[in-house]
């Protein structure tokens, strides 16, 4: 896992870290066009899961190491568990019976391309070619640290969160 | 009011003083003591022995008392406030400047002393302000103006305000809203009180506006009655209209004389006299306040609601609509004199706006006076027609006519309604036709003081009438050949033709009125219920009879005035005496009143009396009463005693007999069409199809287009997805009959409710509202 | 009284709506807490007049200035001058009337303890909006007001009630999306006039000092726009306004009174805060058109209210025509229309609340608002009557009630605005302003004698639910009474408080040193003073 | 490498999620585009994080991420009790809003 930050940081090896980038994006988008397409709910539960994994390796890149392993382990982990259970409760068919309004798919699509194109332009015109250079892995005390000091009353305010999360699910989902 | 201090000392001291008597300087007391009675009737006054009536009777009663105080004090301010203690008082109130300041003061007053008359008196107002309130750098003042005029005014309202509050304890007694009736008469008469009493627009604004709500209150007394709010509302609703009139009149004062920093009616006053006012302003603001005055003092042809306001109790008819509230906007027109004086150009003219209405209210009123069957309209038109007399000699220039005019009337025509409620007590309708007529037999005493009510008003002599109306005529300075108007302020012939016919009609009338109400054989004694009888519980119908004293003394009172008010303003030369004689009988009113010489009062030029004019115009109201007399007394009586019956009118008059005549009479009947046209055509229209169009656009167009945008939204982006999509899958079909297939279906499908189609447009406007975001930062 | 004062009287609602929370559910129990809550505010605000240096209105006071969220430059600024003191003191005042009010008058479907919790958030977001000297911070607390009101028409409301709170919702977020923007591009653009620097700044101290310089004036009249949009939504004025009608008419009583009284004033005071002391180049651009908008408001609201059957529907679109009146008063531009326009909120405030109040107990006696079946009220509840009269009176403008002192001078100062507008152009409007008050005068009126005069219809003749008013309604009622006569005889008691700040916050504006005074000096001179 | 390539590869997961969000029938379905906004998001976080070379931005990835599976079981909660309710988890015809 190193390997791949470290790596990142030889100049000679910039061509080579952005085709992988691109291979791992482009993975990316495909898979997630097909989570929002395919008619399968397990199937685009799986997708997710390519998705998600992308966005690991993006952290990765990024040199922000533990969220990429939280990623893996909450994320792949946990939710996609979650969502499979949750399609085994609601029965969701396996099969190909998600069938959505063409009218509607289009109005998506519009309201989708229309917020990338603002986003796209804004992006372009705000960062330009600006650099980001990854001089080596976070440590994971460094994250810590932070969380602790800087940070602890959003971190309270998340276990709180995750608690009440816990009941509330509980609470709705309850059969009474 | 810094500036006022600086710049406009000279005319400050030469005409308005803080230091007077305490009764001058206090007169606010006089507005004060009804108010307080208003607060303890509407608190108190259910649980009282008398019901509230105490309050209102003691708390006026005083004020009257200090109102006649306050006259003679100012009597006696007026006459001693001389040359020499005013050259003292102005050399204390410019202290701090230089001696030539103290000269210059001096020589102003001396000037304005002359012109007063030479004998080293001068007219100095007295007035007392405190600030109101402060917003933009512009002061709000409250405070008191007293002068000839309003001095007179507390005099009329407070002793006719007390006078109607004892007819009413009988009048109006047992009523289920007594209490509240007494209120608004405290409230009225102390509004009206505090209108008079301002010394600023602002507060005569305020003034106004609550007479008219009073106004309102009283006319819906008995609002059970549809008829009764609707006359009411109507009242109110005029004057709003003329109200536009005013608010824009006095805030173009306010900006163009006050010069955008003071009310002050006499800094306007005097700066529109120095000159440096722009005419084009006077003028807006002389149109838009005469506006004021056609629906507040019921001038054509905002005069509808007038005779409407009948509906009211009688005294409240006698108050309110006859002797002080309706006079408002003459009082108002009198107060801000130099506006009209210079935006009109009254001096040298031979016409304007407000002498013009003034003189087609006076005849054309008095023309449907002819033509109504309740007594109390008569009265209205009666009252509309010399209302429009008062405005046409403000009009022509004629002040002191016109005031005395509204003093003298003010008496009169609160006699005469007061007699016709007494009558109406007694017959319990107002309809002289049906349920009228003989009575005087039965009510001896109200015929009396009702005949010298009409002999006053119609403007016989010796009576109050004669003198104002002779005034009035002879200021109009309409026709040389009877002379004395040599020095009138203008030449007003049409006015003058127009007062001349008015004379004739109010005699005429009157004389109609007198013979169907006390004349002839009683038509009533049948059932009939009509709108008075909220007023009392008597219940029987047998024979009338004649009122009870509470009723009959204010009656008695109010006939001696009519017939003596008219001495206090002898044209001079008419007794015995030098004509400019101070001491003597002559001019008394003008002498007091007339704020001649003073800075915030126009040189107004006054026509000498002449014997001529008035023997003509006597003459013709002779005349005009002598043909009804003939009618009525003569001819109907004599056909009523010949066949017996009971007639109002001869069966082959002229209106049966000739179409021009029939036509006329129908116009009449009919009001002029106004009311049609006010209530079908204006406020009919308004109500109904301009409002209903509003509210259908707002449903419709503007509703609909939010409710729209949404579903465009939606829509929008349906449609152009059918396009490419459609147009890539399928190839090229036909495209309109695909969009009209597709409006269609979207028309169906509007409105879905679905979380989804919203958070669609959420994005989509967030979407938007970020790229204009970037747009607008890109700039 | 040190600065603290502040943050208590915005947080002490929402506080208290936390501490209900977690308090059992207890209906009585819940009223007298979040009563005695409003009264803890009412007693603060008491005490901030009574503190307030009146001699230094136009200054802020009880300044708290410090870091929110310094990544954004936001910070958490707060004060209090001339402007915002009577609407505080109005919004204080209001929320414990209305919580008595509630006592036993909670709208169906129940549920006491949210519906009142909701009121004091909103109380929290309202106070919280005056107090604000952070356009972040204004901002956070212009919207806290919405989602409370949002629930309250959403689920206390009538039947149509979906329809209006989503309606309401929409409107509002789309207003302020657009005010947002316009905040952004302030804090973007502007730049200190001096060293040409950009600021980066939301503080609302320092943008009204810089007064839009350094911005281009294309983009001024953008922002300005986006403002425009999203006050104007709140005012509301025409042709915002169409959310109002069906906000009021559905909303409980004590929803539509709030409404009424406070929070369409966050619109306007949007305007004399935020939009014309920031960017007063663009304010004198767009001043002929909202004058405009703000005549036809009044035109236009005054008919709508004469097509009316729904009494309370009445009463809504009588506050487009009012607000207009206060949008007329600010577009001049003037320190004495913006005075007139701040006590025309104060007036609306009390007078549309009280009408408001009035139809909520007409609609608990008759289980109707529809006009036509109205009638007789005078006999039947003769004090509601009267009442009903005295405050329609007041709304119409009669001279010696708070009404008129919200009309007049800002008719009056519609003859001459700030130098730089058109002064034909507001004649004009000025004119037609005037004749809005007759038609005032005649849906006042009508309503009056449709529903108060004349006899009990058959159908409620002889109704026992139809009584007179209580002695509940007495006590929340006769404060708004008491000052709509007060604030009639005595309108120096704002005037004066506002006068100051307002002069203060249009002498940034240096195009308009000669405004309104400009011409008062000039006669001064003139005259030889 | 160029910060606007993570940024950009964020945005197009993000559109891509509102495209689920607003075209799924499916609650199941709805959910996981949520997710892949989320993690849109989260890139978005890190990479401004790496740029700054602040480790803010990889504390509020986490944060996200807790805050993400809370909205996971909540959402299937509602999901589930909506299932029971109606047999179908068809968000066309949660249509409680229309107006």
């Amino acid at each position: 896992m190193q390997l791949l930050a470290q790596v990142s940081s030889e100049t000679d090896l910039y061509v080579a870290q952005n085709i992988f980038f691109a291979v791992i994006a482009v993975t990316m988008i495909y898979a997630a066009f097909r989570v929002v397409t395919t008619a399968n709910v397990v199937h685009a539960a799986l997708w997710l899961v390519v998705v998600l994994a992308g966005v690991a390796v993006q952290f990765l890149f990024l040199g922000a190491e533990f969220v990429a392993v939280t990623q893996v382990l909450v994320y792949i982990g946990a939710v996609i568990v979650l969502f499979l259970f949750g399609v085994m409760l609601t029965r969701a068919s396996m099969g190909d019976d998600e069938t959505v309004a063409g009218e509607k798919r289009a109005m998506a699509a519009i309201v989708g391309v229309l917020l990338f194109a603002v986003m796209a332009v804004a992006l372009v015109d705000s960062f330009e070619d600006t650099r980001v250079d990854i001089d080596g892995p976070q440590g994971v005390t460094e994250v810590s640290d932070a969380i602790f000091s800087q940070y602890i009353v959003p971190f309270e305010a998340v276990s709180v969160l995750l608690l009440a999360a816990l009941i509330g699910a509980i609470v709705v989902a309850r059969k009474d | 009011m810094f500036p006022r201090l600086a710049a406009g000392a000279v005319s400050e001291v030469s005409t308005v003083t803080n230091e007077a008597n305490w009764l001058l300087e206090n007169a606010w007391l006089i507005a004060l003591l009804p108010a307080i009675s208003f607060v303890l009737i509407l608190f108190f006054g259910k649980k009282m022995p008398f019901k509230g009536a105490e309050f209102g009777i003691t708390a006026v009663s005083i004020s009257f008392i200090l109102a006649i105080l306050t006259g003679a004090a100012w009597m006696e301010h007026r006459d001693n406030f001389t040359l020499d203690t005013f050259g003292e008082k102005a050399a204390v109130l410019v202290d701090d400047g230089a001696g030539s300041a103290v000269d210059n003061v001096t020589l102003a007053v001396g000037t304005a002393a002359e012109a007063a008359g030479g004998d080293g008196q001068a007219y100095v107002a007295v007035q007392k302000t405190t600030q109101w309130l402060q917003s933009g750098g512009v002061e709000f003042n409250a405070g008191i103006m007293v002068d000839g005029l309003s001095v007179m005014m507390l005099f009329v309202v407070t002793m006719i305000s007390l006078l109607v509050h004892i007819y009413s304890t009988d009048y109006v007694g047992g009523d289920r809203r007594y209490t509240h009736f007494f209120a608004f008469l405290s409230l009225f008469t102390a509004s009206m009180l505090f209108f008079v009493l301002s010394d600023n627009i602002l507060q005569m604004i305020v003034g106004w506006e609550l007479v008219g709500v009073c106004s309102f209150a009283l006319i819906g007394h008995w609002w059970e009655e549809k008829p009764n709010s609707d006359a009411a509302l109507k009242a109110f609703i005029t004057n709003r209209v003329g109200d536009v009139g005013l608010l824009v009149g006095m805030i173009t004062l306010f900006f163009a004389a006050g010069k955008g920093m003071t009310f002050d009616t006499i800094t306007i006053n005097e700066n529109i006299l120095q000159g440096g006012v722009s005419h084009t302003a006077l003028v807006v603001a002389a149109a838009c306040l005469t506006i004021a005055v056609m629906s507040k003092s019921g001038q054509f042809v905002l005069h509808t609601w007038l005779p409407d306001a009948m509906a009211g109790p009688t005294p409240v008819s006698a108050l309110i609509h006859a002797a002080t509230m309706v006079v408002a906007g003459i009082y108002m027109v009198a107060r801000l004199f130099p506006v009209f004086w210079e935006g009109m150009q009254i001096d040298g003219s031979s016409i304007n706006f407000l002498a013009t209405v003034g003189a087609v209210t006076l005849v054309g009123a008095g023309l449907l006076a002819f033509v109504q069957d309740d007594i109390k309209k008569v009265l209205a038109y009666s009252t509309v027609s010399q209302l429009g007399y008062m405005a046409m000699a403000l009009g022509v220039g004629a002040w002191t006519a016109a005031v005395f005019h509204l003093f003298t009337h003010a008496f009169f025509k609160a006699n005469l309604f007061l007699g016709s409620g007494s009558v109406a007590h007694a017959v319990h309708s107002f309809d002289m036709k049906k349920d009228m007529g003989g009575m005087r037999k039965f009510m001896p005493k109200t015929y009396v003081t009702f005949l010298i009510g009409s002999l006053a008003l119609a403007g016989l002599f010796p009576l109050a009438g004669f003198w104002s109306k002779d005034e009035i005529l002879v200021n109009t300075g309409g026709w040389g050949i009877l002379g004395g108007s040599a020095s009138a302020p203008g030449s007003y012939t049409f006015h003058f033709v127009m007062g001349m016919i008015g004379a004739a009609l109010t005699a005429a009338y009157m004389t109609r009125c007198v013979y169907l109400t006390f004349h002839g054989e009683y038509r009533g004694g049948h059932h009939d219920d009509h709108a008075e009888d909220h007023a009392d519980d008597h219940g029987h119908h047998g024979e009338p009879h004649e009122s009870g004293p509470r009723i009959l003394y204010p009656l008695y009172i109010l006939s001696a005035f009519s017939i003596l008010v008219g001495f206090v303003n002898f044209p001079p030369g008419f007794l015995t005496g030098s004509k400019k004689d101070p001491a003597g009988w002559q001019e008394r009113f003008l002498h007091f009143i007339e704020p001649a010489g003073s800075s915030y009062f126009p040189a107004v030029g006054h026509a000498t009396p002449s014997w001529w004019l008035a023997i003509v115009a006597s003459l013709v109201a002779v005349a005009g009463a002598g043909a009804a007399f003939t009618y009525y007394f003569v001819k109907v009586d004599r056909l009523a005693q010949r066949t017996g019956e009971h007639l109002v009118g001869l069966p082959n008059g002229v209106t049966t007999t000739n179409a021009l005549a029939r036509a006329g009479h129908k116009l009449l009947v009919n009001k002029y069409y106004l009311d049609h046209l006010y209530t079908g055509i204006i406020a009919g229209g308004t109500k109904g199809p301009i409002a209903k169009a509003a509210y259908w656009v707002n449903q419709n167009v503007l509703d609909g287009t939010v409710d729209g945008a949404g579903r465009t939204a939606v829509q929008s982006g349906k449609l152009v997805y059918e396009k490419i999509d459609q147009g890539v899958v399928d190839g090229a079909i036909n495209a309109s009959g695909r969009t009209s297939a597709a409006i269609g279906e979207e028309l169906r499908h509007i409105n879905t409710g679905r979380v989804q189609n919203y958070a669609a447009i959420m994005f989509a406007g967030a979407a938007i509202l970020a790229g204009a975001f970037v747009l607008l930062l890109a700039l | 009284m040190d600065s603290w004062i502040l943050t208590a009287i915005t947080f002490v609602p929402l506080l208290g709506a936390v501490i209900a929370m977690a308090m059992p559910n207890d209906d009585e129990l819940h009223k007298r807490w979040a009563l005695a809550v409003s009264l803890v505010a009412f007693g603060l605000g008491i005490a901030m007049l009574f503190d307030f240096n009146y001699d230094q209105a136009g200054q802020l006071q009880w300044v708290v200035d410090e870091p929110w969220i310094d990544v954004i430059g936001a910070g958490y600024t707060l004060g209090v001058d001339g402007m915002s003191l009577p609407l505080i003191a109005l919004t204080v005042l209001v929320m414990p009337l209305v919580f008595l009010y509630s006592w036993n008058h909670i709208p169906s479907p129940g549920n006491t303890k949210s519906f009142l919790i909701l009121m004091l958030i909103l109380e929290t977001g309202m106070i919280g909006t005056f107090v604000a000297q952070d356009l972040i911070l204004f901002f956070v607390f212009f919207e806290v007001v919405l989602l409370p009101m949002f629930f309250m028409i959403a689920v206390w409301g009538g039947d149509d009630r979906r329809y209006a709170s989503l309606k309401f919702f929409l409107y509002t977020l789309f207003g302020s999306a657009l005010m947002l923007l316009g905040f952004l591009a302030l804090f973007f653009l502007a730049k200190d006039p001096v060293t040409g620097e950009f600021l980066r700044t939301f503080d609302m101290r320092e943008l009204t000092d810089t007064a839009g310089a350094g911005i281009a004036r294309s983009s001024q009249l953008l922002i300005f726009g986006g403002m425009f949009i999203g006050f104007g939504v709140k005012v509301p004025m025409f042709p915002f306004h169409t959310w109002l009608p069906d906000a009021h008419t559905q909303a409980p009583t004590q929803g539509s009174v709030i409404l009424a009284a406070v929070l369409l004033k966050l619109g306007t005071y949007g305007f004399i805060r935020i939009s014309i002391p920031m960017l007063p180049e663009a304010a004198e651009a767009w001043a002929p058109v909202i004058g405009l908008l703000a005549v036809i408001g009044i035109i236009y609201g005054a008919l709508g209210c004469l097509a009316q059957t729904d009494m309370k529907r009445l009463i809504a679109f009588s506050s487009v025509s009012h607000m207009g009146f206060v949008m007329l008063g600010i577009s001049t531009l003037t320190d004495f229309g913006i005075n007139a326009a701040i006590f025309g909120m104060v007036a609306h405030g009390l007078i549309t609340g009280m009408l408001f109040f009035i139809a909520g107990s007409v609609k608990d006696r008759y289980h109707t608002l529809e006009i036509g079946r109205l009638g007789g009220m005078l006999i039947q509840a003769p004090r509601l009557g009267w009442i009903l009269g005295f405050t329609s009176m007041a709304s119409l403008g009669l001279p010696g009630l708070a009404g008129f002192w919200g009309e007049f001078p800002a008719i009056l100062s519609a003859y001459q605005p700030a130098n730089g507008l058109p002064v034909e152009t507001f004649r004009g409007y000025m004119v037609v302003a005037a004749v809005g008050t007759v038609l005032a005068a005649g849906y006042l009126l009508w309503l009056l004698q449709r529903t108060a005069m004349g006899e009990p219809s058959e159908e409620f003749a002889n109704d026992p639910e139809v009584v007179d008013i209580t002695p509940l309604e007495w006590a929340s009622w006769t404060p708004f009474l008491f000052l709509i006569v007060l604030f009639g005889v005595a309108p120096g008691l704002i005037f004066e408080v506002t006068d100051p700040a307002v002069v203060e916050s249009l002498n940034n504006c240096l195009q308009f040193e000669n405004g309104c005074d400009g011409v008062a000096d000039a006669t001064t001179a003139a005259l030889g003073g | 490498m160029l910060l606007n390539q993570f940024l950009l590869l964020s945005a197009v997961l993000f559109c891509l999620g509102v495209y689920g969000v607003l075209a799924r029938k499916n609650g199941m379905l709805v959910l996981m585009s949520v997710e892949l906004i989320l993690n849109a998001v989260n890139i978005n976080l890190v990479a401004f994080g790496a740029f700054r070379t602040d480790v803010g931005g990889s504390v509020f990835a986490l944060f996200t991420i807790a805050v993400a599976a809370a909205e996971v079981g909540i959402g299937l909660a509602i999901v589930l009790l909506m299932y029971r309710n109606r047999r179908s988890i068809d968000l066309t015809q949660a249509d409680l809003l229309k107006g």
